[in-house]
This record gives C-alpha cells, sequence and structure tokens, in this order.
C-alpha cells in the first residue's frame, strides 16, 4: 500500500490491488471449495470444537472491533462533544463494514447460510442469546446503513434524501447505542450456558458487562487507530478540519480509553474475586489470564495516561494497537484458548488454514471497499456543499 | 517532545518488568517434575518428616526421607545405625540425632546442620551425596510414593519367634505395673501388642508403631551383631509387599498356650457379683462355638479378639455396656460390616468364588428365614435332661456341634434334570442346552471341603436356590419364565425380563466364580448359530 | 414447523389476553418446575453392562444411521475411548483403570434427554423440543446450523454432519421419539441382553434406582447420576464407582440451562427500556449547555458588535468633526464625499470581530 | 387453553416472547412519547 494508489489514473497494478488481488483470487476458490466440500473440507471444526476462528475471530472480534461506531456517534451527537465530529464518518464507515464483512463470514460459517433469516421469520428461539445477537446484529446493520447513507448520497448529489436522513441522526444514535449494548454485552453472554467448558478465570456471571465495557475500549482504540492508519494512507483525501482534529481525537479517545481501561480492571479482580477463582491464577492457564490482565489491560491503561498527559500522540497510537491487539487476545481466550481447556490437546481445536485464509479474505475485501468509498466519498473530507451543515 | 520521551521511557521500564515478573512467576508456577523415573516410584521407606507440626504450622512442605537409601549407603561404608541415631537405656532412639522433639528451633537445627553437614561431606569426598538447597529437600510437589505395608505378627511368625526364644514369653510380653512404674512379665497374661500400644503414645503407653521399631529393630539388630540369623532391620524388610511375601511360613502351626477352650458357649456370662440387677436372660437360645476349629481358620487372635483376649460377652453385654461400646452381644455376633463379628466373617467367606457365583446376587441385608437362626442358636437339650445326666455347659456345647450335619444336601442325581432347554431366541439363534445337572454338580463339588458352607446348605434344596431364588424351597421349582417375561412391567420394576434374567445370572455368576469362558461378549458361545 | 409459527403468532395475539398473562405470572421464576410428570426415560447401570456394544448396533439399526467403520462385533474398538459422531448416537466405552475388584466397567453415552435442555434454551430457531414424553427432539426442517446447542451442550452430546456441504444436521439420539411415541422401546434399550438400560417413567426409575442402592449399597456409590445433574436429566445412572471415573463429569452442578442465561436475557428489556431515557435525557442536557453557550456566546458577540458600533461612532464623529473644519475651508460637495469614506472603516471593524468570535 | 408449564425452558420461552414484543412495542412509543414531549418545545 502506498499513497499513489489511491491516485486515480495510475496503473491498476500497484502493490495494493496485486496483494488483494491475489487475496481476493484465493478466497474466492477458498469459497467454492466451502460450498462444495462443506465445512469439513475447510475447518478443523469438531464435534468437540463446533466454533472456531470464524466465530472467534470473524463475529467476536469484528463485532468488538467495529463498536467504534456506536461509542463515536454516541460521543459526537448524545454527549454533545462536537470536537471530534470529524471521527464520526470514518467511524461509522468502518462500523458498517464491519458488521456487514461478520455477516458475510456468517454466512461461511454456519450449516445452511440461506436460512440465516429463519430466526426472525420462521421460528423464535427467544430464550436464545443468540437470538437476540442476531437480532440486534441484523437490525444494527440496517442502522448503520441508515447512518451511513449521507455519504453516498452526498456523492450521488441526493440532497433531499441526504438531509432527511440527517433528520434522523438523533434517533438513529439512541437506537444503535441500545442495540450495541445489547448485543456487545450478549456475544460475552453466549458462553454463560457454558460454565462447565470455558476456564473459570474467563467464565463469570460478569461476562456481558466484561463484553461490553470492553467493546468501548475496543472501539475508542479502533478509532485512534484507524485515524492514524487513514492519516498514513489517505492523507491527501483529507481536508484540513480532519488533519487538524486527528490529534484531538487521540487525546480524547485515549484519555476515555485510559480511563475505561481502569474501570475494566478493576470489574475483571472483582469477577475473580465474586468467583473465588485465586487459586487459578497460580497455573498455567493463571499465567496466561495475568498476561491478558496485566499485559493488555492494565498496561494500555498506563500508557494511554502517560500518553494523555505527556501529549504524546505517538505513544498513544501504539497504546491503541496494544489494546486492539488485546481485545483480540480477549475474545479469542474466551472463545477458543480457555474454552474447552478441560480437553486432553488431542481434542483441542486450531484453525485450518483455509480457515484463516476465508478469514483474511474477509478482511481484505473489508479494505478494499473501505478504500473504494474513501476515495471517492466525503469520509475524511466534508462535501463543499453541506459545510457548516451539522 | 522531551517530557513525552521521559514518559515513554519510564512506560517501556515498566513493561519490561511486567512482563519480565510475569515469566518469572510463571516458572515457578510452571516447575514440572524433573525425572521421570522419580515421579514412577513407590518406595516402602518413606518417612515423612514433619515434626516440627507439634510446634504449629509448618512454614515449608514436609521433607520425604527415604530411610533405606541411607541405611545402605552406611553399611557400604561400614557405617551402622549409631551414625544418625543416638542410644538410651542401651536401646536406639528411632528419632534423628536426638532424644527428645525439645523445641522447634533446636529440632529444625538438627535437621539442617547434620543432614546438610552430611550431604556437603560427602558431596566433597567426590561421592553421590543428597541436596544441600531448601527446595531439594522441602518439595512441593510428591513426586515418590509410599508402597508402605502395615506389619503384623501372625501365629506363624510368633510361633517362629517363640522358638528361636526358646518359648521364653518374657522376652516380647510385658505388663505394666502403675505403682512401680515398671515393666513385669505376668504369666497367662500375654496379649496381642496392640492391646495396650495404639496408634498414638499416650502418656506411659508408646504408640505401637514407636514400640515394635524400638524393640524389635533393636533385638533383630543386637541379635544381628552375634552373627546370628535374625529378622530385617531396613524399613522395606517389614514394610514392602514383595519382602512381606518372603516371609517364610509355617504351615503347620502348633495351637497357643493360652488356656483358651475347645468349645463354648456364645453366651451371657453370669455376674460373679451375686447382688447384680440384672436379670436379663437372652430368649435365644445360646450358640455352640468350636473355638479350636476358628483358631484354625485365622492367622492371628486378633480377628476375633480385637480387644483383649477374654470372652466376648465380657465386653458385649446382652444389654451393652461402655466397655463393648454400647454394641450388644446381638450386634458383635451379628454386624454384617464388622470383620469381627461371626455373620460379617462369614459373609466375606462368601466372596470366595465358589461361593460368591450365587451369594453375589443376594441381597445382604434381606430378611432371613428364621429356621437359619436355629442354625446357630441350636436347641440344647432340654434343661432337665441336662440336668439328669449332669451335662456341664461345656459338654452340652461338645454335644451340639458333634450333632451339627456339615454336608451339603442335593436331590438324587436322576432328580435332577440334565439339561434345560432355553429357546426365547429362536428367531435369531438355536435353543441352548444349559448343562444343568453339570452344574448342580459342579457347585456342590466345589464346596465339598467348606464346612461352613456345607453345613449351612444342608438342608435340601438350599443350594438350589442359588439360581432358583425367590420360590419356595421344591423339587420341581417354577419355570424361569413363569415369573420373567416382558421386560419394564409396571408391577414388577425390578423384576428383570426374560432376556435379561437368563443373561444376568449366567453372566454374573460366571463372572463371579471366575469362569473365563464363554466370554460374556462371545453370543456363539452359548448360542449357536442357526 | 408450520405449527409451531401458528404457535407463535397465537402468543402474539394472546400477550394482551389476561389468561395468558396470569398464568405466566402466576409462574413465577422462584417456581421450581419438575418437568413433565409421565415423561420416560432410561436408566443405565454400569454393574450390568457387559459391553457387548448390542445398543450400538441396536441404535444405528433403528435410526438408520450409515454402517461403522469397524463393526459392531468388534471389541477391540472399545481399547479407545470414544464419543458420539454423526454417524453414532451412542457409543459404549471401557474403563479399566477403575478401582473396581470385577475387572473394568462401561460407560455408555448419548444424550441424556435434559428434563432442562441447554440445546433447546440456545436454539435461536426452535429446532430442539423437549417433548412431554421426555425426549429432546431436533427439527431439521429449521436449523441454521450455528452450532450453538454443541456449544450450549454440557455433556458434549450434539454433533454436526460436517461432511455435508449444503445439508448438514445436527445429529444426536432422539430417545427413539417416533418408536417411543408408538409404545416400542428405544433400539438401545430394546438390544441390550443384560437390562443393563432399564426404560420406564423417570418417576419409576428413580425409585428402580434408589431401590438397588439400598439393597445392594456394597455395589453401588450412593448417587444416581441424572436425578439433580444440570437441573436433572431423562437418562438416569447407577454405578459401581465414583462417576469422575467412567468417564463423567461430576463438576457440572445442577444449575439447569435456562437458568444460566436467565439473568442476562432479564437485562435485555431494562437495556431497552432504560438506555433511550437515560441517552436522551443525557442528549438534552448537553443540548441545553449548548443552547446556554451560544446565548453567551451571542451576547457576547452582541456586546462586541456595539462596542465596535460605538468606536466607529467615535470615529465617525471625529471624522465629521474633522470634515466640518475642513467644511470651513472646502466646498460643500466634499464634504459629502469625507462623510462616505467615514462609513468604511466602521463595517471593516464590525467584520473582524465576529470572525475572531467564532473561531 | 394451554396445559400449565412444567419446564423453566418453557416458562422462559413463554416469558421471552411476550417480553420481546413489549420490547418493540416500547421502542416506538418511547420515540411518539418523546416527541409529544418535546413538542411545543419550539414555541
Amino acid at each position: 500500500m502506498s499513497e499513489d494508489t489511491a491516485t486515480i489514473g495510475k496503473s491498476y497494478f500497484t502493490p495494493f490491488n496485486i496483494i488483494a488481488g491475489l487475496i481476493v483470487i484465493m478466497g474466492l476458490v477458498l469459497t467454492v471449495i466451502r460450498f462444495t466440500g462443506g465445512l469439513a473440507a475447510t475447518t478443523n471444526l469438531s464435534d468437540y470444537n463446533p466454533w472456531g476462528l470464524w466465530i472467534g475471530f470473524d463475529l467476536l472480534v469484528g463485532v468488538a472491533l467495529a463498536a467504534g461506531g456506536y461509542v463515536t456517534s454516541a460521543a459526537v451527537y448524545l454527549f454533545g462533544m462536537k470536537k471530534y465530529h470529524s471521527a464520526v464518518r470514518p467511524a461509522i464507515l468502518t462500523a458498517f463494514l464491519g458488521y456487514a464483512l461478520v455477516v458475510l463470514a456468517l454466512h461461511y460459517d454456519v450449516g445452511r447460510p440461506w436460512r440465516l433469516p429463519y430466526p426472525f421469520i420462521v421460528q423464535q428461539g427467544t430464550t436464545s442469546l443468540l437470538f437476540e445477537v442476531g437480532a440486534c446484529v441484523a437490525l444494527y446493520l440496517m442502522v448503520l446503513f441508515i447512518e451511513f447513507t449521507p455519504v453516498p448520497l452526498e456523492w450521488l448529489g441526493f440532497k433531499h434524501a441526504r438531509n432527511l436522513v440527517v433528520k434522523l441522526t438523533l434517533l438513529l444514535t439512541v437506537f444503535g447505542v441500545v442495540l450495541s449494548t445489547l448485543h456487545q454485552s450478549s456475544l460475552g453472554a453466549l458462553f454463560l450456558i457454558a460454565p462447565s467448558k470455558l476456564h473459570p478465570l474467563w467464565y463469570s456471571p460478569y461476562l456481558p458487562v466484561y463484553f461490553f465495557v470492553s467493546s468501548i475500549i475496543a472501539g475508542l482504540s479502533m478509532v485512534i487507530f484507524e485515524s492514524t492508519l487513514s492519516f498514513r494512507f489517505f492523507k491527501h483525501k483529507m481536508d484540513e478540519s480532519h488533519s487538524a482534529e486527528k490529534d484531538t481525537i487521540a487525546l480524547g479517545f485515549g484519555k476515555a480509553a485510559s480511563f475505561v481501561l481502569a474501570g475494566y480492571f478493576i470489574i475483571k479482580v472483582i469477577g475473580i474475586s465474586a468467583g473465588n477463582q485465586w487459586h487459578f491464577l497460580t497455573t498455567n492457564y493463571g499465567l496466561w489470564y495475568l498476561v491478558e490482565l496485566l499485559g493488555f489491560v492494565a498496561l494500555p491503561c498506563f500508557f494511554y495516561a502517560v500518553g494523555v498527559r505527556d501529549k504524546n500522540v505517538t505513544l498513544i497510537k501504539w497504546t491503541a494497537f496494544w489494546t486492539v491487539i488485546g481485545v483480540v487476545i480477549n475474545r479469542f481466550n474466551v472463545s477458543m484458548i480457555a474454552f474447552n481447556w478441560h480437553l486432553p490437546s488431542s481434542e483441542r481445536y486450531f484453525p485450518h488454514w483455509m480457515e484463516i485464509g476465508i478469514s483474511v479474505f474477509i478482511v481484505t475485501v473489508g479494505l478494499i471497499a473501505f478504500k473504494f468509498i474513501v476515495t471517492r466519498m466525503p469520509i475524511l473530507y466534508e462535501h463543499p456543499e453541506y459545510k457548516d451543515a451539522h | 517532545m522531551e517530557k513525552g520521551r521521559s514518559g515513554l521511557q519510564r512506560a517501556v521500564g515498566f513493561v519490561t518488568i511486567t512482563i519480565l515478573s510475569i515469566f518469572i512467576m510463571g516458572l515457578g508456577v510452571r516447575k514440572v517434575p524433573q525425572s521421570s523415573d522419580d515421579a514412577a516410584k513407590v518406595r516402602a521407606d518413606i518417612i515423612t518428616i514433619d515434626y516440627l507440626k507439634t510446634f504449629g504450622e509448618l512454614e515449608r512442605p514436609p521433607v520425604l526421607f527415604l530411610h533405606d537409601k541411607h541405611t545402605a549407603v552406611l553399611e557400604k561404608k561400614n557405617k551402622g545405625c549409631q551414625t544418625c541415631h543416638l542410644s538410651e537405656n542401651n536401646q536406639l532412639v528411632p528419632k534423628f540425632k536426638r532424644l527428645k522433639d525439645t523445641d522447634k528451633t533446636e529440632v529444625m537445627d538438627i535437621f539442617h546442620t547434620q543432614c546438610i553437614a552430611c550431604h556437603r561431606q560427602t558431596a566433597a569426598n567426590k561421592e553421590k551425596s543428597g541436596p544441600v538447597s531448601c527446595g531439594d529437600c522441602h518439595k512441593d510437589e510428591i513426586t515418590i510414593s509410599s508402597s508402605r505395608q502395615p506389619m503384623g505378627m501372625d501365629k506363624s511368625l510368633h510361633f517362629r519367634h517363640s522358638k528361636a526364644h526358646k518359648e521364653k514369653c518374657e522376652t516380647c510380653h510385658h505388663e505394666y505395673n502403675e505403682q512401680t512404674q515398671k515393666l513385669f512379665y505376668a504369666k497367662g497374661k500375654e496379649g496381642t501388642c496392640r492391646y495396650c500400644h495404639g496408634k498414638t503414645t499416650v502418656e506411659k503407653k508408646i504408640s505401637m508403631r514407636l514400640a515394635a521399631h524400638l524393640s524389635c529393630i533393636d533385638c533383630h539388630r543386637k541379635t544381628l551383631g552375634k552373627n546370628q540369623i535374625a529378622g530385617p532391620i531396613n524399613c522395606s524388610g517389614c514394610h514392602d509387599i514383595n519382602a512381606q511375601k518372603m516371609i517364610e511360613v509355617v504351615d503347620d502351626v502348633p495351637r497357643l498356650k493360652r488356656n483358651q477352650p475347645d468349645v463354648v458357649f456364645v453366651k451371657k456370662i453370669r455376674s460373679k457379683d451375686k447382688n447384680s440387677t440384672t436379670k436379663t436372660e437372652a430368649r435365644m437360645n445360646a450358640v455352640a462355638f468350636s473355638h479350636f476349629a476358628h483358631e484354625g481358620y485365622n492367622h492371628t487372635c486378633r480377628v476375633c479378639h480385637h480387644a483383649d483376649l477374654n470372652a466376648c460377652a465380657s465386653c458385649h453385654t446382652l444389654q451393652g455396656s461402655k466397655d463393648g461400646k454400647q454394641v450388644k452381644l446381638e450386634q458383635a455376633m451379628h454386624q454384617l460390616q464388622s470383620e469381627q463379628s461371626c455373620l460379617g466373617c462369614h459373609q466375606i467367606n462368601q466372596q470366595e468364588k465358589q461361593c460368591a457365583g450365587c451369594h453375589a446376587s443376594l441381597e445382604q441385608r434381606r430378611k432371613r428365614e428364621e429356621a437359619t437362626c436355629r442354625n446357630c442358636n441350636a436347641s440344647p437339650l432340654p434343661e432337665n435332661t441336662s440336668a439328669a445326666l449332669e451335662i456341664d455347659d461345656k459338654t452340652q456345647a461338645a454335644r451340639l456341634l458333634a450333632s451339627r450335619i456339615a454336608v451339603t444336601a442335593t436331590y438324587n442325581k436322576e432328580d435332577i434334570p440334565e439339561k434345560v432347554v432355553i429357546d426365547g431366541l429362536l428367531n435369531k439363534y438355536k435353543a441352548v442346552d444349559l448343562p444343568h445337572r453339570k452344574i448342580v454338580l459342579t457347585l456342590v463339588r466345589n464346596i465339598k471341603d467348606n464346612k461352613l458352607a456345607n453345613y449351612f446348605h444342608s438342608d435340601l434344596g438350599t443350594i438350589c436356590q442359588g439360581c432358583h431364588h425367590n420360590s419356595p424351597l421344591s423339587k420341581k421349582p417354577p419355570k424361569c419364565a413363569s415369573c420373567h417375561g416382558r421386560p419394564f412391567v409396571a408391577d414388577h420394576p425390578l423384576r428383570p425380563g426374560l432376556m435379561a434374567a437368563y443373561h444376568s445370572q449366567c453372566m454374573e455368576c460366571h463372572k463371579e466364580m471366575g469362569i473365563e469362558k464363554p466370554v460374556a461378549t462371545d453370543c456363539n458361545g452359548c448360542h449357536k448359530e442357526k | 414447523m408450520s405449527i409451531s409459527r401458528r404457535k407463535f403468532l397465537g402468543w402474539l395475539g394472546a400477550a394482551g389476553l389476561s389468561t395468558t398473562l396470569s398464568k405466566a405470572a402466576s409462574a413465577a421464576t422462584t417456581k421450581h418446575f419438575t418437568g413433565y410428570p409421565d415423561s420416560v426415560g432410561v436408566l443405565f447401570d454400569n454393574t450390568r453392562c457387559i459391553g457387548c456394544r448390542k445398543c450400538e448396533a441396536g441404535c444405528n439399526k433403528v435410526n438408520e444411521l450409515p454402517a461403522p467403520d469397524q463393526s459392531f462385533d468388534d471389541l477391540t474398538v472399545l481399547a479407545q475411548q470414544r464419543r458420539t459422531t454423526a454417524r453414532a448416537y451412542t457409543v459404549v466405552n471401557r474403563y479399566d483403570k477403575v478401582n473396581h475388584p470385577k475387572g473394568p466397567l462401561y460407560g455408555k453415552i448419548q444424550c441424556n434427554h435434559c428434563l432442562e435442555p441447554a440445546c433447546a434454551s440456545a436454539c435461536f430457531v426452535r429446532a430442539f423440543d423437549k417433548t412431554k414424553i421426555g425426549a429432546v427432539t431436533y427439527d431439521e426442517t429449521v436449523c441454521v446450523g450455528c452450532r450453538y446447542c454443541m456449544i450450549a451442550c454440557p455433556f458434549e452430546i450434539p454433533t454436526y454432519e460436517y461432511y455435508k456441504a449444503l445439508t448438514p444436521r445436527v445429529m444426536k439420539c432422539t430417545l427413539c421419539y417416533p418408536r417411543i411415541s408408538k409404545g416400542l422401546l428405544p433400539g438401545c434399550v430394546e438390544s441390550c441382553p443384560t437390562e443393563s438400560l432399564t426404560y420406564g417413567k423417570r418417576r419409576d426409575l428413580l425409585r428402580i434406582a434408589r431401590e438397588r442402592i439400598h439393597r445392594f449399597p456394597e455395589r453401588y456409590v450412593d448417587h444416581i447420576y441424572g436425578e439433580h445433574e444440570m437441573g436433572g436429566t431423562s437418562w438416569l445412572y447407577l454405578s459401581a464407582v465414583p462417576f469422575r471415573e467412567v468417564g463423567m463429569r461430576e463438576d457440572l452442578g445442577v444449575t439447569p440451562a435456562p437458568e444460566l442465561t436467565a439473568g442476562a436475557l432479564s437485562g435485555v428489556p431494562i437495556v431497552v427500556g432504560m438506555w433511550p431515557v437515560l441517552l436522551t435525557g443525557i442528549y438534552a442536557i448537553s443540548k441545553r449547555k449548548e443552547k446556554i453557550a451560544s446565548a453567551e456566546k451571542e451576547q457576547a458577540v452582541t456586546t462586541a458588535v456595539e462596542q465596535a458600533k460605538a468606536e466607529a461612532e467615535a470615529q465617525l464623529a471625529e471624522a465629521l468633526a474633522k470634515a466640518e473644519e475642513e467644511k470651513k475651508k472646502a466646498i460643500e460637495s466634499e464634504g459629502q464625499k469625507a462623510l462616505k469614506e467615514g462609513d468604511k472603516p466602521q463595517a471593516e471593524e464590525a467584520d473582524k470581530t465576529e470572525t475572531e468570535e467564532d473561531s | 387453553m394451554e396445559s400449565a408449564i412444567h419446564t423453566l425452558h418453557e416458562f422462559m420461552f413463554r416469558t421471552e416472547t411476550i417480553t420481546y414484543l413489549i420490547i418493540v412495542a416500547a421502542l416506538f412509543a418511547i420515540t411518539g412519547f418523546w416527541l409529544f414531549l418535546t413538542g411545543r418545545d419550539e414555541e
């Protein structure tokens, strides 16, 4: 990837395009294998391990990292922090693409993807947390789509429609936060039903709270991380206010992330105490838990704080990256590493390369879509016709 | 930016320290047993050094000390027990380098300085030596497990000892005089050591463990010192299961001479105190008991005489007494869980292969018929007859015992059907010919030499009931199918269907009796293919 | 499917009806549910099992499952520990290392048909149903294939046809629901030669199990597995040794699966109910603050503008005075020109102030 | 007439179904109510 790849009129055979193209070709081949050979042909899933990378990464991590959408829009539209306004559109775009890809990935994972609407139109399993997750993700995807529509409408010049949607902003934002609260927490609550399978250090009645709070952390960090990348690769697309607000956003979101991380650390410790799981801390799993808790919660909390106090934007950016990894690790732990811990190693799960391939393919599709939209539509700059319209 | 950099440096330092400390902690936690051969070890000579327990909670895990390993090394160097043990009153004290556990620091220092000093010196001599650092002795994880077997003296071993000591019982047996506070020998009052020496030391009575190690080993050692044959002086010699099997067993042990009766009535003992208010007499007939025969069935007197060598009823009175821990005479004789009671021991006998085939499927706590009681609590001669004949209790008991018939009663061979055709699964297999007569005769033959079994199966048809259960004794008992039909009948939830009744009875019996063929899962072993 | 859908729609209509609500209200969550009263089950007694795999064969036959890799007569497979698969609803395992004087013991694994099935609780299309008779059935016509049931099942029973590309199903024992509905025995029970499997009403089975323990206390551990595990199961177990030694988890607890998620589910309506209130409230507060701030700003601007105006007026006055002075010297037409020039700085000044305030 | 509820699962299914319906209704209602509440703010 380099800056000039985005410049229209140049050769299509840029490094980004070549690599992305290869990945897409691989993804399409794997897709064919998946839908002709079944899950057995492409995954290491087994009767003991029904959920693998496609749930652990594509769904859990995907949704967590797309939390920037509701966090930013809530901050700007509900809490009145207008100085972060330039972060809203990229965040909404990231979230929209994130959720769209989550849904795409689910088509690979479930056995009969064309039945995905069944829970809503055929038979409702209302006692299932997955029903709740499904309903919220589906609705939130719609909300995000509507929230995002002003961008293509501006791009296409549909002024009326655009203004109509903008009027709905408050409603959509409230709705988005409600839905996000629900499904972010419910993703954690999915594992509440399996106390006998998830390691006691990770299993807690507070799992939904942990997932929700960590999604805020993930959202804040992703906005910082993603604006860093955007600045690096799409600098020429940014207008003055976006470039100028970039550091303000890093400082503000960093401060928020640091504080939320502190709270998260406290409730994680309380969870251990409430379940009296201290003795597990001296085991191998305990060690790994401490790595997660100290290395990826306490540490970024401290780094963010230092970064904010010293106005060190570089440190904040790196911490954001570190925190994002921490959230990924957390989701991996709950869904794969600490899950089925009671099984002998021969029955444990490790993803098949094709599973990784599909995940990479989906992320690549996301990047391509992001690049396509950012280079064409008013994401990182304000459309000249709608300046001062907010 | 300068300020930022310093913050960054601080942060990097913090990361490094955190991650390092996590991994150092992790290393501590992850410590796994290092040598795999240690892990698999079982030894009989493990002594757990945890003497400091008496002075409060242990600060470190106890040390597992391998005694034989040390004595073996000492022996090679021609060093004796005195290397580690002090002596008192011409006897070696089992404690390490001290006579008493005085106080915490002193005991701890004795172990630390002496053990480590010796290990150091051995190492200095370039020999294989023991650990000198804390964690190598005080280990969290126990990698060696103990195979120590309890040791005791049976009739055979007792005979060998008494023969070696020319029947001088006083060599070992003693009593304690409270006044003079001295041990003395009382002829005719000998009992097993454990009657006085309990699990733990209580006041003047040292524990059995201590007593045995003081006396036995000391004697063995001194005898060995005189170049005579003696018992073991190392741990495994007595406590290793294989070593125990090597101990010479005398088959024909002459009867012990301790004034025990040959036959006796198990009954209430008439109180010598004439003013005794208890007037209760047993309602059941007293049981004639062949003490002589039972001596032969058991390896030690302790099997029955668990507290002393007096008559059962001296403690286990009819109503129960404090001495008998309120266990009444009836319970003492009939309790099933107890190894000392008649029924308890007989029940254990039923687990023998030749008995278990039938008895394993019999409910132990089932209500027995009254006639069964009479097998033991048999009616004696009417009182006036015995009085007229001037027969005393002993003779009476002997007569009763002599009148017992211990022969398993079976029907005439021709009355026992030779084979029984089982044809419940004709849709799948050919009919099975059950060799009925052969089975009956084998069962009878198996218990031919078992007096206990013969006596209890002396009623005609009793042995048939092993299979023909739940129906009255009869020469022609009902067919299995007359009760067992369809499975899972609501009225009789515990009654199996015909197929399961046959299968479980045959298989259960074969399993219990150790009959390996046909294998239970080999259908064609019984059912011939159609 | 259509029935349950109608049922759902029925509920939709009934939601407002008092009958439904009152019934639901009478069954408060603190109520203890004991399952369908006459439901059936099976009691497995491992002291009777001989490990012949006849139950596996029977199951395979009545459920028309594909032939196994190794024939059911081949007992060497017992050497390894197996689990249920998409081709075997039930398997028997041998446990050699048990502390049992009479040799190895066997364990049979199949769906336990929980009284409160975790799979049913977890399924988002209600593909699983705890039927009145006791069987937990699976409806492949609605199954999406999310495999959350497999995550949820504490006994690790449901399996999946991973090898099927387009029509994979969750596979598990059905307690031979079609057969028991017709009054027949489940395939495994029917083929067991020793009645290690006792079929009957769960209530009766518990009684039988207790009776066996009571009569042969030395033969069994004093526990009926499944009586309370995970809220109780329709399959019950008796064992000669502690259940963990025959591959059964003793750490599952007695909490029924739906209760594990009840807390999280109850949070949903509260969030939906109160979040909009809370968020809109915060919005209103921030909006109000903004309003006050902008009012203050406006005022500040007005003041500034007025100040500028005053200054400008002063300048104007000065200019006028100057002009007056000049007027004396100059002719009338020139005086008018001077008046026009005095207007200019005034406008410029005002503009400047405004931009400063804005930034 | 529906038969009595015998399992917690059945109970939860019924209550949750109704809860979800209430939720949907509540979302519309609360939006409407907010508009009603603030309808004359501009005046």
